[in-house]
């Protein structure tokens, strides 16, 4: 998070929170956004454009329909051999193999995206994380330089946070 | 995901209870094992090693050490292996048909049937390997480049099989996994040992629940389910078509797939039934998981139930319709031949018995409930006796007509799988979140300062 | 995989020119057995032994081929064994011998087992003090019979009938050494050899030779020609072959137990024990009513007195055999231009045989049939001699006896017990035995000195004139024995003996005389050697036989039945005992080979066990199923084993198998238990043994025997509808043309099909079996066995169904008791085109190749046994267990075909190995393989060539001009689709 | 039973591995108890394949046909194995022009490219000598052997699984060099595997020529 400081509220309440996600866009150049469970109104606050991983997954189911066929056809031609009157490529036959790898690699490709989207695996770098966040607590945090702490800190208060704290930044 | 339409009604579904009740009564079943669950852990261990040294034996010997024998090439194994996968699919249909179909009863048992998911498949891909002549060289199934220039037969329903079981493995135990994540996070802020600590600071990859992990996590959940819902419809399809696929009567009937389908979410739901029941007892979930769910899952019994029901009913009106003297003969051997014990008593655990649930108090009756889960699951175990056995034990030459041998062997490896999916399912209750913390919060109504602000209506 | 068991390269001799001076077999064996019994460790660590001496002729690694003569019974088939590396690893019927000219029974076969049998003795024995036998030397050995022959005590020579050189050998060497030889065999011809001599001349003491190709009608009363009577490869053969022509012949069989030579026949009459001779005269009668009385005056006026009382009402009455069919016999007979009766087997063998025998002699002679289908001139000889067999054991009794030879005939099995035979062999001071095996009477022995198998010795053979078939080593003795012609030369005291140092100079010397006889221009030793090759020496006798006129012969007034001993039956029981010999272990001698106990019995589909056969309502009576134990007891002995519940015996008759019940002689015997059943016969005045002599009572005995039988499931034995094994009636419809809506499905009917079918550039190859001349003998079953090294499971795998057998006899039983419709039908890997196998395979272990057969690769498959359950013909076998041969039976395995480790799929291959033999040796001439040079190991043994093997792309090929044949289906075909590479042919029956 | 659990052994938690190690050797017992059932069968070995096959599972990769450490040794390229007499390719084929087939002359005739025979040997050392003493001793070996009457126990160097089948005949009658798969044996003095003689390795020749690739043609 850019910023050497940044100021953390914890809030109890949605609307309060949605407040004082509206005093971190207002004033600084970076903020998070934690929340214990997913609220569409909170996510919408901050960032209302469509995730991509559709596409991604799309490109994955894709891939792997080419990947299973491929696999099927390339294999049973480099060494044909006849089992009962069927065709060397009997196309019906690899339908399921194309169709379970569109779904396999359609579930990797969107597992890769997510964790991408995400920024995980990320174990370590939390800046102004509390553990209430993962408990009842909604947290905004606002990274800035020191001299704006003050201020961001009471505007916070204003939103009727439960507690302001600040931490150091990175 | 909208769950706008969900928290509108969001009380009635999961009690009156807050975010930290939710949290703390979740967090709670991790706490330091009792007596009671080393004994169970223990216990399924044991039984576990047990059916591993039958399998020992008969690796040592010889697949004769199994009550298999001509023509019953099928047996045991192939029943159980049907019978996981079978109790799999409830769960992938819980935690994701149900997702995208916005059924509210679902959040509060949807991670246990997921984790029974991953374990009754994890149990279940252990059959085909149990079963095979020669498992040493079971990987000869995957198309592995060797030296050879070999490659497996992809026209063979049993490679599908190895594709639609190894994909579908892999598939539920991602979206059981990123599940997890976000609950494991939780646990990670609550742990109390530092082992846990560390555990769950690794297994939650630093999740912190900001709001754009939570915009891609919830957009990749959508999709993890809409890529498991045909997963439902197809892996048990393909194992229906290990079947239907070949040419034996009672075997070679296109009414397979569905009817696979619908048995194995019959027999799942009965298996979360059975799981659920001790599980909220124990931990004491009843303000989370409440009547409504048990009501809820019992209606699905009651429709699967019927379509299987329907099922068995159709084979035998197109056996005799067909006019084929070898389906004709397959039918009538079913019900009055040597596995007669068999089809009767799926006849009375999957069609009869479950009817008792049409009458509402029963449905919402926790010890009945016990017990019909595991009648159905008795029925579903024993359909897929009937489906193998009774079909491989009479078909097209009478001279090669036979019968099943009674083994131990048999018997230890089938109550053996019991102990290695108890093992999994009691090391997870401990270690894991088994109900979905995040979840069930979602479906809770947001705290709001003012009630008369906007947010819900967004 | 699994071991060749032999990876040694040539200890190859030149049997035929060097004799049996061979270097120490044994120890090079040793060293393989080490190889290969170190299963767990590293296997690839190998010693090579080459040659000490080279031999161009024998290349290691390409077999040698030896002609013989089978010597298992006393019909005298030629064989071929096949040897590698010098182990002897198949026996083949030779297709240049008179008498079986290419087929081979299933106990010929079986000679293996007995040749590499594991409990055979290994070397010289002598009971001492404490009655255990042990090895001594051959020195030793000899030294003390010569001190026994020394004195001018009594002795004795008890062998089986003995034929040719050897014959001679004994008989000079019992005047030689002052000894008495007896020969016995319990199934004897006698009575049927005196019959002989009595109507048609007293020169012709002995077994005519039968002609069943030639007959258009046979009346047979029970004799099993099918199966083990006289010579039943040949009889087998000939019979096929009428049965496969525009007329077959038709068959009457009357008989009170459906043997397999029943099932076959085209009417079977069941009658009630003991009544054929009743039946015989009331044919005879009608014949001479008929005007058939091509008989002398004085003759015909004897006859009219003693068939006086005889009408065809009263027979029927008492023989319970509808009259209009003793009628419809006689009149077919009457119309026929040829026919033949003969009389004989297991039920004929009661006190009224001789007068049977003279009946059906009389009626061939009636109805012309000497010099037609009875040909005088090939007579068989008869030399068991029961008669003198018991004065020699009242003799012995007597103690006037000191000291008695016996060969392997094992009498003390075969001699029911109240002859007192068991008591006479202990008062003897010296039993000397040339046994191969700790049997029950080389038990009683004091010295054993085992002699070499036929597969080891030299000797000849002559069944009837015309007819030389010599007997050739073709390897090494496997243990240290002697041929038993080389240990009478050594125990012999005349210079005339001592002469020749080797039995193999002395059948030369005899050689001599027939060289001489048979007026060749070629010497001695090309003569000799033409001979070792073509497996004997074979020429038409030339005189003409002349029938004499008897004055009189023997026939009772009375209306004779047979009379059953009673002694001492506790309740009035009117049951009566009828041990039967069967195909598998025939007399007892094949008891000790897992072949033969493995091969499950044609009518019964029983394997390693003995069952009583019992007619449904006795059994119903009684309250026994099948299944059960049952006690059949009566004064002379019990029998405890599992009943056999069958319409197919009468009411009044327990069948059960002669041969299993041994005490000794080996692994297998011994563990087949429920009694001797020679030991139930009474002993009487008679000149032969007569088997069906005697009343039984009948128990229930506690418990029930798990019996290993593989279609014991209940209907597995109807086929219904699903037309497996299909039969068309001769007089009904033309034979081609069927019944019913199964005409569309009939002959070249094709299918839509889903895929193009493949084309198959070079062969295709294919098998039509003709079921209409298959007896259902098994012998295919095991050439297969010991083609394809298949292994012998035991009881108790067997009665859980996991036999591992590739070819299955199926049996079938639609009938009713009145109604006969038994079929039977070879049932091997049918190589579909459109194999329902094939694509359910996930790892290509069974695929099709190029020539259209459907293969399995045994060392690709995982074990998934989809292929198995998706076999419509369930022929696929899957090793469950991993099975060990004791050694040396491991010798025995085929190195052409590997043998399979457990958790692997197995099933008929077509003898792909064969096939690629003969491409290799087409190649190497640079031609394609041509009709008939392929025959896998079944097509080869059938002895009624009822299997035809070749390629189906050949369109001047046999077996696809018989695959068009009008009678030609496919099983379940026209249900499946599955086109099977395996045509059968309809089998033929007479409409009742 | 409910006595024995509640018991303080099993509440003491520092039991619990070894309890557990007891349950799953008693387990284990129990479940080959089931198996003596089968052993008492008459014919009834245990299985030869477990071990071997096992180890051959891992020769399907490439890579492992360079190490040693997997599988039979003897299978592996470079084995050589020590043998009873030193008999040296260079001397017999380089230095005095023997024909491969004289010495091994049924390898155009039979399946098997036989050792010859130790009178073959003898063939020509009943005159030659050898010129150092230690030809000379080991010609006096092969003497030996012959006037005893006994075979050469030569070691095996291209030891082949049971369930292929090679024909020496087709391969030299289709002119298939025996360098080809033994190497320069002419240069060997003492002889050693040089081809992996896995499938794979027959499989790309029988392409490369066109030859046959029909699993029969090899396995049945």
């Amino acid at each position: 998070m850019k910023g050497q400081k940044v100021v953390v509220g914890v809030f109890t309440y949605l609307d309060d929170a949605l407040k004082g996600i509206q005093v971190a866009k207002d004033n600084a150049k970076d903020y998070q956004v934690y929340a214990p469970t997913y609220v569409p109104a909170l996510v919408h606050a901050v960032d209302s454009k469509r995730s991509v991983i559709a596409t991604i997954s799309l490109i994955g189911g894709i891939c792997g329909l080419i990947a299973g066929f491929a696999l099927a056809i390339l294999t049973g031609l480099d060494w044909p051999m006849r089992v009962s009157a069927k065709n060397i490529v009997s196309i019906p036959a690899y339908i399921v193999v194309g169709y379970e790898w569109t779904i396999l690699f359609g579930a990797l490709f969107t597992l890769n995206g997510m964790l991408f989207l995400c920024r995980i695996p990320n174990i370590f770098r939390k800046v102004g994380y509390d553990p209430r966040f993962s408990d009842d607590k909604y947290g905004v945090v606002i990274g800035c330089e020191p001299d704006q702490v003050d201020q961001i800190k009471e505007k916070l208060a204003h939103t009727g946070a439960d507690e302001v704290m600040v931490k150091e930044g990175l | 995901m909208s769950t706008d339409i969900i928290k509108d009604n969001a009380t009635k579904y999961s009690g009156e209870v807050t975010y930290h009740e939710v949290n703390e009564t979740v967090l709670s079943m991790l706490e330091k094992p009792t007596f009671g669950w080393y004994v169970l852990l223990l216990s399924c261990i044991a039984t576990w090693v047990m059916g591993f040294g039958c399998w020992i034996s008969m690796m040592i010997y010889g697949l004769g050490m199994t009550g298999l024998s001509h023509p019953i090439m099928w047996g045991v194994y192939i029943t159980n292996f049907v019978f996981w996968v079978g109790i799999a699919h409830s769960g992938t249909l819980i935690s994701a048909v149900l997702y995208l179909f916005r059924a509210k009863f679902r959040q509060p048992i949807y991670r246990l049937a997921e984790a029974m998911t991953v374990f009754a498949v994890m149990t279940a891909g252990l059959f085909p390997i149990i079963h095979v002549g020669r498992p040493w060289y079971a990987y000869w199934l995957m198309p592995i480049p060797n030296e050879r220039a070999l490659w497996p037969n992809f026209k063979s329903p049993l490679l599908w099989d190895v594709f639609a079981v190894s994909t579908y493995f892999t598939v539920s135990t991602t979206f059981f996994i990123v599940g997890l994540i976000p609950d494991i996070a939780s646990a990670r802020d609550k742990a109390k040992t530092k082992f846990r600590k560390i555990l769950y600071s690794i297994t939650s990859l630093g999740w912190t629940g900001n709001a754009r992990q939570y915009k891609n996590y919830v957009a990749a959940y959508l999709i993890f389910a809409a890529l498991a819902t045909p997963l439902v419809v197809s892996v048990h399809s393909v194992v229906s078509w290990d079947f239907a696929m070949s040419i034996i009567p009672g075997w070679h009937a296109t009414i397979f797939p569905p009817y696979f389908v619908a048995g194995a979410i019959f027999s799942g739901v009965a298996m979360v039934i059975t799981l659920v029941i001790p599980l909220r007892k124990i931990f004491k979930l009843e303000r989370i998981i409440t009547d409504f769910h048990f009501d809820a899952m019992c209606k699905l019994i009651l429709l699967t139930s019927g379509v299987v029901t329907y099922a068995y009913v159709t084979e035998f009106y197109v056996a005799w319709f067909s006019n084929n003297m070898f389906e004709r003969y397959q039918f009538w051997f079913r019900p009055f031949g040597e596995f007669k014990l068999a089809f009767w008593g799926m006849a009375f655990c999957n069609c009869m018995a479950p009817l008792t649930l049409w009458y509402k108090p029963l449905r919402t009756n926790i010890a009945y409930l016990f017990v019909m889960s595991i009648i159905i699951n008795i029925g579903m175990w024993l359909e897929r006796f009937n489906i193998i056995f009774t079909s491989l034990a009479r078909d097209f030459i009478p001279a090669a007509w036979g019968g099943y041998n009674f083994s131990w062997i048999d018997v230890g490896i089938t109550i053996g799988a019991f102990g290695w999916f108890g093992m999994w399912m009691t090391l997870f209750i401990k270690f894991f979140p088994s109900i979905a913390i995040v979840e069930v919060k979602e479906v809770i109504e947001a705290p709001v300062r003012d009630p008369h602000s906007s947010v819900h209506h967004h | 995989m699994q071991k060749k068991s032999l990876t040694i390269l040539g200890q190859n001799d030149n049997v035929a020119s060097e004799g049996l001076s061979r270097r120490s077999f044994l120890k090079v064996l040793g060293a393989a057995t080490a190889t290969t019994a170190v299963a767990c460790a590293d296997k690839a660590d190998q010693i090579i032994y080459p040659n000490v001496k080279g031999d161009a002729t024998q290349i290691p690694g390409l077999p040698s081929w030896y002609s013989s003569t089978c010597t298992q019974c006393d019909a005298g088939c030629g064989v071929n064994y096949k040897t590698y590396e010098g182990r002897v690893v198949i026996v083949e019927g030779n297709k240049d011998h008179p008498i079986n000219k290419g087929g081979l029974c299933a106990i010929g076969h079986s000679a293996l087992q007995d040749h590499y049998d594991p409990d055979r003795v290994r070397q010289p024995l002598e009971k001492d003090s404490n009655g255990v036998f042990q090895p001594i030397t051959w020195k030793a050995a000899y030294s003390k019979i010569k001190q026994a022959i020394a004195d001018d005590s009594k002795r004795a020579f008890l062998t089986r009938p003995l034929s040719g050189s050897l014959e001679k050998l004994v008989g000079e060497w019992s005047t030689d050494v002052a000894v008495e030889h007896y020969a016995y065999e319990p199934l004897d011809y006698a009575q049927l050899a005196k019959a002989t001599a009595a109507v048609y001349g007293a020169e012709y003491d002995g077994v005519p030779h039968y002609d069943f190709s030639k007959a258009e009608v046979v009346l047979n009363f029970g004799a099993d020609f099918l199966e083990t009577w006289i010579s039943p490869c040949e009889y087998s053969r000939d019979w096929a072959k009428s049965r496969k022509s525009k007329k077959p012949v038709r068959v009457f069989q009357v008989e009170p137990r459906l043997s397999l030579t029943g099932a076959n026949a085209d009417h079977h009459l069941k009658c009630k024990p003991g009544t054929e001779l009743l039946i015989a005269k009331a044919v005879l009668k009608e014949l001479l009513s008929r005007g058939k009385n091509n008989l002398p005056a004085s003759l015909l006026g004897e006859l009219e007195v003693s068939l006086a009382e005889i009408t065809i009402d009263v027979v029927a009455k008492l023989s319970n055999v509808k009259s209009e069919k003793i009628v419809s016999a006689a009149q077919r007979l009457a119309e026929a231009k040829t026919s033949l009766v003969i009389a004989g087997g297991a039920s004929a063998k009661t006190n009224n045989e001789y007068e049977l025998q003279v009946i059906c002699a009389l009626i061939n002679r009636v109805l012309g049939n000497v010099g037609q289908t009875i040909n005088l001139d090939r007579l068989r000889k008869v030399k068991s001699d029961f008669q003198k067999v018991k004065s020699l054991i009242a003799e012995i009794n007597d103690n006037k006896y000191s000291v008695l030879f016996v060969d392997g005939s094992n009498p003390l099995f075969t001699i029911p017990s109240d002859y007192k035979f068991g008591l006479a062999i202990k008062k003897l001071d010296l039993v000397v035995s040339f046994a191969s095996h700790l049997d029950e009477t080389s038990k009683e022995a004091h010295l054993i000195l085992p002699a070499s198998s036929s597969i080891e010795s030299w000797g000849d053979h002559q069944p009837y004139a015309g007819v030389s078939s010599l007997v050739q080593p073709a390897m090494t003795p496997v243990f240290d024995t002697v041929g038993l012609g080389d240990m009478l030369l050594k125990l012999s005291r005349s210079e005339e003996l001592k002469k020749f140092s080797e039995f193999q100079d002395y059948l030369k010397a005899q050689w001599q005389t027939i060289h001489a006889g048979a007026g060749v221009a070629e010497n001695f030793e090309t003569f000799w050697k033409k001979s070792l090759e073509r497996g004997g020496y074979f020429a038409d006798p030339i005189s003409v036989a002349q029938l004499s006129i008897p004055t009189s012969v023997i026939v009772t007034a009375k209306l004779d039945i047979a009379s059953f001993d009673s002694t001492k039956i506790q309740q009035k029981s009117e049951l009566v005992l009828l041990p039967y010999a069967s195909v598998k272990t025939f007399d007892g001698r094949a008891a000790n080979r897992p072949w033969m106990q493995e091969l499950p019995d044609p009518i019964t589909k029983i394997a390693w066990d003995t069952w009583a056969e019992i007619n449904t309502k006795t059994a119903a009576a009684k309250k026994i199923k099948t299944g059960d134990l049952v006690k059949i007891s009566n004064y002379y002995g019990e029998l405890q084993v599992p009943a056999y519940v069958t319409d197919h015996v009468d009411e009044n008759v327990i069948a059960v198998p002669l041969g299993n019940g041994h005490s000794d002689f080996g692994r297998y015997a011994s563990s087949v238990g429920g009694g001797n059943v020679y030991n139930m016969i009474p002993s009487d005045k008679a000149d032969h043994l007569q088997l069906f002599t005697t009343h039984v009572e009948l128990k229930r005995a506690l418990g029930k025997h798990k019996v290993a039988n593989t279609q014991d499931v209940k209907d597995s034995d109807k086929q219904g509808k699903r037309e497996i094994a299909r039969t068309s009636y001769i007089e009904t419809k033309v034979p081609g043309a069927h019944d019913d809506h199964h005409d569309d499905h009939h002959g070249h009917h094709e299918p839509a099909q889903m895929y193009e079918q493949r084309i198959h550039p070079l062969y295709q190859w294919g098998m039509v079996v003709d079921l209409a001349a298959c007896t259902g003998c098994s012998a295919c079953v095991t050439a297969c066995y010991a083609e394809n090294n298949i292994p012998t499971v035991g009881r108790k795998i067997m009665t859980e169904g996991r036999e591992m057998s590739w070819l299955r006899l199926e049996r079938y039983d639609d009938g009713t008791s009145e109604d006969l419709q038994i079929s039977f039908i070879p049932a091997m890997c049918q190589h579909c085109q459109n194999a329902p196998c094939e694509p359910v395979c996930p790892v290509y272990a069974t695929y099709h190749n190029e020539d259209g057969m459907n293969v399995m690769v045994y060392n690709r498959c995982v074990g998934t046994r989809y292929c198995a359950n998706n076999c419509v013909y369930k022929q696929r076998r899957f090793n469950w267990y991993e099975y060990e041969l004791p050694e040396p039976m491991e010798m025995q395995l085929n190195p052409e075909v590997m043998k399979r480790t457990a958790g692997v799929m197995e099933k008929c291959s077509f003898c792909v190995h064969r096939i690629k033999d003969a491409k290799d040796h087409a190649k190497d001439e640079g031609r394609l393989v041509a009709d008939g040079e392929v025959q896998p190991a079944c097509v080869k043994s059938c002895p009624t060539e009822a299997l035809v093997f070749g390629d189906l792309n050949d369109p001047n090929s046999r077996v696809s001009k018989l695959a068009k044949h009008d009678r030609a289906y496919k099983i379940l075909d026209h249900h499946l689709n599955t086109q099977p590479s395996v045509s059968y042919l309809d089998n033929l029956k007479y409409k009742a | 039973m409910l006595g024995l659990i509640s018991s303080k052994f099993l509440r003491n938690n520092r039991y619990y591995p070894f309890a557990l190690l007891v349950i799953l050797l008693c387990s284990t017992f129990v479940g080959n108890s089931f198996a003596e059932d089968a052993a008492g069968y008459q014919s009834v070995g245990k299985r030869a394949g477990v071990w071997n096959d096992g180890q051959a599972a891992l020769w399907d990769l490439n890579i492992i046909d360079h190490f040693h450490y997997f599988g039979p040794v003897a299978r592996a390229r470079g084995h050589k194995p020590q043998q009873p007499i030193k008999f040296s390719h260079v001397t017999h084929v380089q230095k005095n022009k023997m024909e491969c087939q004289f010495c091994h002359w049924t390898s155009a005739k039979s399946p098997y490219a036989a050792i010859p025979e130790v009178q073959n040997c003898m063939g020509c050392h009943s005159l030659i000598g050898g010129t150092t003493p230690e030809q000379q001793a080991e010609i006096t070996k092969i003497k030996e052997y012959y006037t005893k009457g006994e075979p050469i126990p030569w070691a095996k160097v291209h030891v082949m699984p049971d369930y292929v089948k090679f024909n020496h005949k087709r391969h030299v009658k289709a002119g298939v060099g025996c360098q080809e798969c033994h190497g320069q044996i002419q240069e060997m003095d003492e002889v050693e595997r040089v081809s992996s003689m896995k499938m794979g390795w027959c499989i790309d020749c029988h392409r490369e020529r066109g030859a046959n690739i029909d699993c029969t043609v090899c396995h049945h």
